[in-house]
């Protein structure tokens, strides 16, 4: 039988390598956002490995809401890199530097 | 309460007053009239209380004027103690101080020559001038007339003021503004042990009134206390020796004597009124005042005998070498006032006293006649520039003879019988440091027959370096300053005759200067004392008469016989010559030691602790410290979004290590 | 199930905030550039009815709602009153800068007032859910907000980083939640009390869930280490924005922390094991970073975010307590922090005006010649932030030490003290610039009398609070009478 | 072994791998497919837990909106992907050390000996006839009414925000208002001139 | 009679308004402002009067007691009441006050308004700290001093006025910060923020020793003390005139009277043990600082440090309590109360003595001992009130100044005679830098055309400087009634601390 703890891992697993994506990632802000969608998706993870061994909905439905964010956050977040990309001329984090100190 | 004596305490303090505020425009005439009535009403009193001491045996009054303050249940009083040693004292003060007031009017007549004339400072100086000796007169009769600590320290300091306001009463000179901070600053290490006697006082007697004082006396006479590790000392030493270090400073005592001849520098009167006649013989009354103390301790006796002895020999010798005519006299003070010094540590405080008195009158005449001559001289006070003088001022030779006479005792002359019956009380005590003491003593009489006849001669007799013509202008002074000598000279010459029974042997000081019977030296030379006559004639016989003839003897030999040899004699003894010359280099080690010294202290805690260490290190140290850690820090904020999320991450991790871990 | 209208009653200030914004978002389009300050109108008009909406629902005993999802209790009055007032100013202030800049559009009061039902609903969330959802709606209209001068390259990058790491906060939030809720099977804080009440401190899955929710909830705060964003944000937005974003959400984000650590896992508390220990090691660092960094700043909007971080520690100080004289001491200082940050940036936008900010410390330099009034009104403002008595700063700061001190923890507030002498020394500095140096630019300051009347009131309320805090005080205790 | 948990490794090792494309690959469009790959990977574990209306909601909202919104702006802003692949990034040794450190201390915890089978006993499977999809819906819109309502919220936001950032006018650009074109009347476009006849 | 009236209420709140009135006065019509202010000021001098006649010396109770709940929820009340300690600091402040105001009468040409309202706000605000009963009232007042002297220094402050007076404030409030968590512990053991409910709060030992040196650190600072004294010299240079005397006359004595309200009867024990701390830093503060004295060459700074060495007379004063044993006629009282007397008249004589180099100041524009020399020529009536004030400073007889030195030295004798050594050598170095400066500047031939075209005293310097001089001379005649207001709360005060709290 599949184990609960296995979910879990492999949602540790995934949070772990999104997480890594965003620091280890000098160059592409997309890939930024890309990496914090792998996040919601280790997060999503869990939650569906959560009701589906609690046999209760309400992790379903969190998950539910939680892609409905996520998408709403993507919207904005590549909004936001358009607003970047015309005022920078790129998307190289390396370049977001004016501000700091 | 009677009022005759907050009369006599309170009139020159008027006159003083009016005369300092109102200066400006009560004009000159004013303000001497108004400060020498002040003074002469207390003269009057205080000869009056005298008179009443002397005939109609009036009782000792101890009585309190007003609480100054009470704390912790010790009373400070402001009150008098009226016995016959004030009523002497207030006498020769009041009788001087009138004397020097009418002087000034002649000697101050032209004062606004000694300012520059821009000075606004010059303008009223005459008036300031009296309101200031008519000020000394009232703190000093405050001093003499106290009846607790408080007071006396009160008086003490007050003169030591109004001394200072004196000394450098010429502000535009230098050497006079030097001399009266030195006189304040000296004076003050003298109070420093005075005020902690006072406390020991306080601390041990738990009242600062005589009487309650002097009762206790005996039962803490073997009080041990310890100051210096275990070591005991005896109570009444050490409130003895704290008190005589003030009297060190007034009196200027060796080593704190470097004062008075500075003092100089203020005008002829005062140092004949403050540092000849009065203030500087506060020392002595004090040490009288607090027989009852002094008596229980011989350790402090034989201290105070030694300083004196020490004190009366060597400033005179520094004596014979000066050239100036008020610096001789200065010395000649300070090795008198070692005299009673020694009169008091022989436990003669009579004698003390006695020899105050008449050396009140005496040095106060030889002051004022010093200062006649350098009105005479248009103030020129090196005596190398006089000589001869004798037929211009005859008034003044003569009764600075009388003077001169008084001062090295010659027989009959009131000084003769004060310094006897000190040399003969010295003679008969058997204190530690007597012996020492006695031969000093003697040799001090030489020295100061020396001196003050080489003056004497310098001055009024020989050529001296000006033709007659330079001396045409030479003229007896005006009235106001000689009747003060004429005034002063009288007592000079009887004043001795006259007391000499009633004071030294009679039951005069019985009830007030308190003598244990086994330091009584006076009751000794009683024992053969048949009548002032009688006493020349021993004088006569004695070793200081020879000697006081010795040194008038070698005086007339050197300077007027042939003058050479004084250059010869400079020559031979040049290194000793030096020392009196340089006055044994205390002037000198003073400046460089303590003035120096503590200028340099402070410089050093100042930059190195207050500036370097304090605010350096630990002030402005932290405040830079932590802006440069600040400046570090906020270099932790690269602007890399990366680093942002490390440090996230990074702060994620050691918390969960460190709770879910740890 | 029957569905009860009177049920919403409760609910009437969300509801009347969201139909408000949508009113806005439709009148706006009708609108023409010029008459744009219609749509402010309706927006400020708006945000004080809502106040009275609130205090017309607002009542003693607690509510909950939707199944759990919602609650009315008397912290949420208090607080949403709060957060309407201050965006009220916030808006008030901010008018004249948009203006100047050509960012007088309809989207900044529509986001805007999105954000500010973010808010309301974080404040009044009974469950990890609506709390979160409260949340999002908070940062993405933030997100937006900063980025809203589109032609500043500051202002996208700081939308940028801003936008990365708080989605990688609200990442771990949702990670930790989901292990809590795993553990209890509840996302609803009341339930979730009682489930962890029973399990108690020694679940290692709890705390490791509750570190994430920590962490998360850091960000928001922006406590130290996960303070990042906030100097940069604060920076780059335009200031409107930045005074927007450094008020209100503060209050948010306090609401935040007593849902979810309070309400919900109190009994997680626990001295070093809990989240009180989490929440020292957070607020010592904080105080600590915050005041020492913003010594070295030059950029009084990036000091300001600084002084955010320290003050962020003290309010953490009050809720580490885990006492009701914490939560109403922690309570009082946000609001107050909230007023005084809402002042401070008002000065800064006082003082900016067409092509010029007033960023730089030097731009303050002889404010005391160039405007006396309002050189006083910032000297309040700043030794009220220094907790200088007798301004409303000091009661802010006493009472979050009382707090900490009445829990035995004596050395965190002697730590706090430290922090803030080395805190006032940048405070006073700002009134050495206005008042002891000559002014650099002599212009008059350029603002609307609203504006000056407001910013006035706002700066003397430091010193009428200060005199008579007692007010506030029981009202913030009265939150808590529950 | 069950057959199951066959393919549930099988997917993780898919997902896991894809994901790690996702961080690694230095070419954005790389990426996301792998992105893609990586949620259709998931959704395929997701349909392992029961949990089908998610995992086809995650295929269908993702893959069909979201990440072809990622694909079309990675195209919009034509990002020339050179520089993007020079130089790799420093600091990789500690990135990694870090994740590993991250993973291990999750792993730590979320592991067997807190939710093995004996902690959490794997539930008993529905009826055939147990709709999922019924379960969440029955409950989206009571229980979690307000929620969803939130939710719309934020959408709204998003598209505000986005249109609001995003949305340019260019002065340059000509449009045409289509209610001018059908508010024109005749005599705006056509004009009668009247000609004398041509002579001769 | 007029038990039942507010009147500290009074003498705080009316300067305060009166000071934002003066503020609304505005600038346009100076005289107007000048007149305000010092209306205002004699009005609460007036006012507090009756604190001194209607005072009741015999007993050792609060008296004029005014109290209302400020925050309920802590505790904290709106409680003031005076005693014969504070009694006397309050109409010294109040006395003050007017004289500073005539003193920067025409001096002042910036902002004149605020300036005077700035001095005000800071009369009630001291008056405040003296009669607050409440901890957290008094020290709201504390603090809250420093924001007008903060400005006031900085605002009319010489060229390096900024270092001085944000080391001023950030000394200052270094030192406050702890006694606020001291104060806040003590809070949570008694439940309340009354200062005489404190004196009563069972302590432990180590509990003392940390409260007493969280209070150590505000006091000592404020006082100030040797090490923590440094802001001072600074503080004074670069203030005004009117800034320096206040600083002088009144701040400082809020130090020492923070040691008798809290120090010693809230922690006695921990005095006790610590005593030798305090009077080790008191007799340094009087030596070392004497010699630091004697190199300055800035009148100001010298005048500082003179205040520094004096002050050490009034902890030496307050802390040789426990060497002499508190038996009646110990001489504990000798020394606390010369302690207060030494506060008293220092803030007369400080005062003048800055009021002084104000006089000069005002006409040269500098303070450097060499830019002066033979004033007295120029300005023979100024001469006068320097060389009677110089020796009031030098502790003569006579002076207030002599009467707290001459308790305090009585005292330590009892204490140690080495302690009684060191303290009456203030009698040489105090008069050595006083006199050596009054040489220097007074004396001697005129130095420069500076000097040379100097102008007498007017009639204002006149007024402030006579008024002082008759205050010193009472006060040093007839000390009595003073020692008297004083003498039933401090014999109280001691009862209280002879008892230790363990």
């Amino acid at each position: 039988m599949i184990e609960l703890s296995d979910y879990l891992i492999l949602g540790a697993i995934l949070f772990a390598l999104s997480v890594a994506g965003i620091f280890i990632n000098r160059k592409n802000v997309i890939i930024l956002l890309m990496c914090v969608e792998l996040m919601l998706l280790a997060v999503n993870m869990n939650f569906v490995a959560f009701s589906h061994f609690l046999g209760d909905t309400v992790g379903q439905v969190f998950v539910f809401f939680i892609l409905t964010v996520a998408a709403a956050e993507a919207a904005i977040g590549l909004a936001i890199l358009v607003v970047l990309f015309r005022s920078k001329r790129s998307i190289n984090v390396e370049d977001m530097d004016a501000l700091k100190g | 309460m009677e009022y005759i004596y907050l009369l006599l305490v309170l009139a020159p303090l008027v006159g003083a007053i009016v005369a300092g505020f109102l200066g400006g425009s009560i004009g000159r005439k004013g303000a001497h009239w108004v400060t020498s009535l002040g003074v002469g009403i207390s003269t009057l009193a205080s000869l009056f209380v005298l008179k009443r001491f002397i005939f109609d045996g009036q009782e000792v009054f101890n009585g309190s004027v007003y609480t100054w303050m009470v704390s912790d249940g010790l009373h400070m009083e402001v009150g008098f103690l009226v016995d016959q040693l004030t009523a002497v004292m207030i006498s020769v003060v009041t009788f001087v101080s009138f004397c020097v007031h009418i002087y000034t009017i002649g000697y101050m007549a032209d004062d606004e020559h000694n300012w520059p004339k821009t000075s606004k400072a010059g303008k009223n100086s005459y008036q300031r001038f009296f309101s200031y000796i008519s000020l000394f007169t009232f703190s000093m009769l405050m001093l003499v007339m106290s009846n607790n600590f408080m007071q006396l320290f009160f008086g003490w300091e007050a003169v030591g003021l109004v001394s200072y306001l004196l000394i450098g009463f010429w502000s535009v000179r230098p050497t006079a503004i030097f001399a009266n901070l030195k006189a304040f600053l000296v004076n003050r290490v003298g109070d420093f042990g005075f005020i902690l006697g006072i406390a020991a006082v306080a601390m041990y007697f738990n009242s600062l009134d005589y009487a309650e004082v002097f009762a206790m006396a005996p039962s803490l006479a073997d009080t041990q206390v310890q100051i210096w590790g275990d070591n005991n000392w005896s109570l009444m030493s050490v409130i003895g020796i704290l008190l005589f270090i003030g009297a060190m400073g007034k009196s200027a005592q060796v080593p704190l004597h470097v004062w008075l001849p500075d003092s100089m520098e203020g005008p002829t009167p005062i140092s004949a009124l403050i540092h000849a006649a009065t203030m500087v013989t506060a020392g002595i009354f004090m040490v009288a005042r607090m027989s009852p103390l002094y008596e229980l301790s011989e350790t402090a006796l034989s201290f105070v005998l030694v300083i004196g002895a020490t004190t009366a020999l060597f400033t005179g010798l520094i004596g014979i070498v000066q050239n100036d005519i008020k610096r001789v006299v200065a010395y000649s003070t300070l090795s008198q006032l070692g005299y009673m010094m020694v009169a008091l540590g022989a436990s003669a405080y009579a004698a003390g006293i006695f020899h105050l008195m008449t050396h009140a009158f005496f040095k106060a005449l030889l002051f004022l006649a010093a200062g006649s001559v350098i009105i005479g001289m248009h103030h020129d006070q090196d005596i190398r520039n006089m000589g001869g003088i004798k037929k211009y001022m005859p008034i003044t030779y003569w009764t600075s003879l009388v003077g001169s006479l008084a001062l090295i005792g010659f027989p009959g002359f009131s000084g003769f019988f004060s310094k006897d019956a000190i040399i003969e009380a010295v003679h008969h005590s058997n204190i530690a440091g007597a012996g020492y003491a006695y031969v000093l003593v003697v040799a001090g009489v030489f020295v100061t027959a020396l001196y003050s006849f080489r003056m004497f001669f310098l001055v009024f007799h020989g050529k001296g370096p000006r033709d007659e013509h330079a001396k045409q202008h030479i003229h007896e002074t005006p009235k106001v300053v000689t009747i003060p000598l004429i005034l002063l000279a009288i007592p000079s010459v009887f004043l001795g005759y006259i007391t000499i029974g009633p004071m030294l042997f009679g039951d005069w000081f019985k009830d007030v200067l308190f003598v244990l019977p086994e330091h009584d030296t006076l009751a000794t030379v009683g024992e053969h004392f048949h009548g002032a006559g009688g006493f020349i004639l021993h004088g006569m016989l004695g070793v200081p008469f020879y000697l006081a003839m010795g040194g008038l003897a070698v005086a007339w030999y050197i300077y007027m016989k042939n003058p050479a040899i004084a250059d010869k004699i400079k020559s031979v003894a040049a290194p000793i010559y030096l020392l009196l010359d340089k006055k044994y280099w205390f002037d000198e080690a003073y400046q460089f030691v303590f003035a120096g010294g503590s200028r340099a202290l402070g410089k050093l805690l100042w930059l190195v602790g207050d500036r370097g260490l304090i605010d350096g290190l630990a002030v402005n140290g932290s405040a830079t410290s932590v802006g440069w850690v600040a400046g570090i820090v906020r270099h932790l904020q690269t602007g890399y979004l990366y680093h942002y999320a490390i440090a996230m991450i990074l702060g994620l991790t050691l918390m969960l290590g460190w709770f879910v871990f740890a | 199930m029957q569905f009860d209208l009177t049920q919403l009653i409760p609910v009437l200030p969300e509801i009347y905030i969201l139909s408000l914004a949508c009113f806005v978002l439709v009148v706006d389009l009708f609108i023409k550039q010029e008459q744009r300050i219609v749509t402010y109108g309706i927006t400020q008009v708006g945000l004080i009815l809502a106040v009275v909406v609130t205090v017309a629902v607002a009542q003693p005993e607690t509510q909950i709602l939707f199944d759990g999802s919602y609650i009315r209790d008397p912290m949420s009055d208090v607080l949403k009153v709060g957060i309407f007032v201050i965006s009220f100013l916030a808006f008030l202030y901010a008018k004249d800068y948009l203006r100047d800049r050509d960012l007088f559009k309809g989207e900044f009061y529509t986001l805007g007032l999105f954000a500010v039902l973010g808010m309301s609903i974080m404040v009044s969330s009974n469950s990890f859910l609506t709390i979160y959802l409260g949340l999002e709606l908070l940062a993405l209209s933030m997100y937006a907000l900063v980025a809203f001068n589109r032609d500043s390259k500051a202002g996208a990058e700081a939308a940028m980083k801003y936008f990365v790491l708080g989605a990688l906060a609200s990442g771990m939030l949702l990670y930790g939640i989901s292990m809590v809720y795993g553990m209890t099977g509840t996302i609803r804080f009341d339930e979730m009390h009682q489930s962890i009440g029973a399990v108690g401190l020694d679940n290692m899955v709890l705390i490791f869930g509750l570190v994430f929710i920590v962490v998360g909830l850091a960000f928001k705060l922006g406590a130290v280490p996960f303070h990042m964003w906030v100097p940069d944000v604060y920076h780059g937005a335009p200031t409107a924005v930045t005074l927007f974003l450094g008020s209100a959400p503060k209050i948010a984000a306090f609401a935040l922390a007593m849902r979810m650590l309070v309400d919900g896992m109190e009994p997680l508390l626990g001295g070093w094991d809990g989240w009180q220990g989490m929440l020292i090691v957070l607020a010592v660092l904080s105080m600590g970073i915050g005041n020492l960094i913003a010594i070295a700043q030059t950029n009084i909007k990036r000091m300001l975010a600084y002084s955010t971080i320290s003050h962020v520690g003290f309010i953490l100080l009050g809720i580490l307590a885990g006492t009701k004289e914490g939560y109403t001491a922690a309570m009082f200082y946000t609001l107050v922090y909230a007023l005084m940050s809402a002042g401070g940036f008002g000065i800064v936008i006082a003082l900016s005006r067409r092509g010029f900010e007033a960023e730089n410390l030097d731009d303050y330099k002889g404010l005391y010649q160039r405007s006396p009034w309002f050189a006083g009104m910032m000297l309040l403002l700043m030794f009220s932030m220094a907790g200088v008595p007798p301004t409303v700063g000091f009661f802010a700061k006493l009472f979050v030490l009382d707090a900490v001190v009445s829990v035995d923890l004596t050395w965190v507030a002697l730590v706090g003290v430290f922090f803030s002498i080395i805190g006032a020394f940048y405070y006073i500095r700002i009134i050495k610039l206005m008042y002891f140096d000559k002014p650099v630019d002599e212009s008059p300051l350029t603002m609307g009398v609203d504006a000056r009347v407001v910013l006035s009131l706002n700066g003397l309320s430091m010193l009428y609070l200060g005199l008579f805090p007692a007010g506030l005080l029981s009202i913030c205790h009265a939150a808590f009478a529950g | 072994m069950t057959f199951e948990k066959l393919i549930f490794y099988v997917l993780a090792a898919v997902l896991i791998i894809s994901a790690t494309m996702v961080i690694t690959r230095r070419n954005p469009v790389h990426a996301a497919l792998s992105l893609i790959l990586a949620f259709v990977a998931s959704s395929g574990i997701w349909m392992l837990a029961e949990a089908e209306f998610l995992a086809i909601v995650l295929v269908l909202v993702y893959v069909g909106a979201v990440m072809v919104l990622f694909l079309f702006v990675l195209m919009m802003l034509d990002i020339d992907v050179a520089t993007l692949r020079a130089g790799f990034i420093k600091l990789l040794p500690l990135g990694i050390l870090m994740a590993v450190a991250m993973a291990a201390e999750l792993i730590l915890v979320v592991g067997p000996e807190n939710f093995g089978l004996d902690k959490f006993a794997a539930p008993a499977r529905h009826a055939a006839d147990y709709s999922n999809t019924e379960e969440l819906g029955s409950v989206l819109y009571t229980v979690y009414m307000y929620p969803f309502e939130i939710a719309a919220v934020i959408l709204l936001v998003a598209i505000i925000a986005a249109i609001g950032l995003t949305m340019r006018r260019r002065p340059d650009s000509k449009y045409i208002d289509p209610a001018t074109q059908v508010a024109v009347k005749r005599k705006d476009r056509v004009r009668l001139v009247s000609m004398d006849a041509e002579k001769g | 009679m007029f038990a039942d009236w507010p009147i500290l209420s009074l003498t705080i709140w009316l300067p305060i308004l009166g000071g934002f009135m003066v503020i609304a006065s505005g600038d346009r019509e100076v005289n107007a402002t000048r007149w305000t202010a010092l209306i205002i000021s004699i009005l609460t001098f007036l006012v507090s009067l009756p604190l001194w006649f209607g005072f009741d010396s015999g007993t050792a109770e609060m008296q004029f007691v005014e109290r209302t709940p400020w925050i309920p929820l802590f505790n904290i009340e709106y409680y003031m009441g005076i005693d014969g300690i504070s009694m006397p600091l309050i109409i010294l402040t109040t006395f003050i006050t007017p004289l500073v105001v005539i003193a920067g009468w025409e001096v002042i040409k910036y902002k004149p308004s605020f300036y005077f309202a700035a001095f005000l706000i800071m009369e009630g605000v001291m008056v405040g700290v003296f009669a607050a009963l409440d901890a957290m009232l008094f020290y709201v007042f504390w603090e809250a001093m420093l924001i007008p002297m903060f400005l006031i220094i900085g605002v009319w402050g010489g060229p390096n006025r900024v270092y001085a007076t944000i080391k001023f404030f950030l000394y200052t409030f270094f030192g406050s910060v702890f006694m606020l968590v001291a104060l806040i512990y003590m809070f949570y053991q008694s439940g309340n923020f009354e200062i005489l409910g404190f004196h009563d709060l069972k302590l432990g030992l180590t509990e003392q020793i940390l409260i007493f040196i969280a209070f150590l650190m505000a006091f000592a600072v404020k006082v100030p003390m040797w090490p923590v004294h440094t802001w001072l010299p600074d503080a004074h240079v670069e203030a005004p005139t009117g800034g320096s005397v206040i600083l002088a006359a009144i701040m400082l004595k809020i130090g020492g009277y923070g040691f008798l309200r809290f120090s010693l009867p809230i922690t006695p024990d921990a005095s006790h043990t610590l005593d030798w701390v305090i009077i080790g830093m008191s007799l340094i503060a009087v030596v070392y600082i004497g010699f630091v004295a004697l190199a300055q060459q800035d009148m100001k700074k010298l005048i500082a440090y003179s205040s520094i060495a004096h002050m050490g007379f009034v902890t030496l004063g307050f802390f040789i309590v426990f060497m002499v044993g508190q038996a009646s006629g110990s001489g504990a009282a000798l020394g606390v109360e010369g302690g207060m007397v030494q506060m008293v008249s220092h803030g007369f004589i400080s005062a003048a003595m800055f009021l002084c180099v104000g006089v000069l100041y005002d006409r040269m524009h500098s303070r450097q001992i060499n830019d002066y020399g033979g004033v007295v020529n120029t300005m023979p009536v100024f001469a006068a009130f320097m060389v009677f004030f110089a020796m009031a400073n030098a502790g003569l007889p006579g002076t207030s100044g002599f009467v707290g030195e001459f308790m305090v030295i009585l005292a330590s004798f009892r204490a140690d005679f080495w302690y009684a050594f060191l303290a009456a050598s203030t009698l040489i170095i105090g008069a050595a830098y006083t006199l050596w400066m009054v040489k220097r500047v007074v004396f001697g031939e005129v130095t420069n055309e500076g000097v040379a075209s100097l102008d007498d005293m007017n009639g204002r310097e006149y007024i402030v400087l006579g008024t002082l001089a008759v205050a010193v001379l009472v006060l040093g005649l007839w000390p009595a009634p003073l020692v008297e207001v004083m003498n039933a709360s401090i014999d109280n005060l001691l009862q209280h601390i002879s008892v230790s709290k363990l």
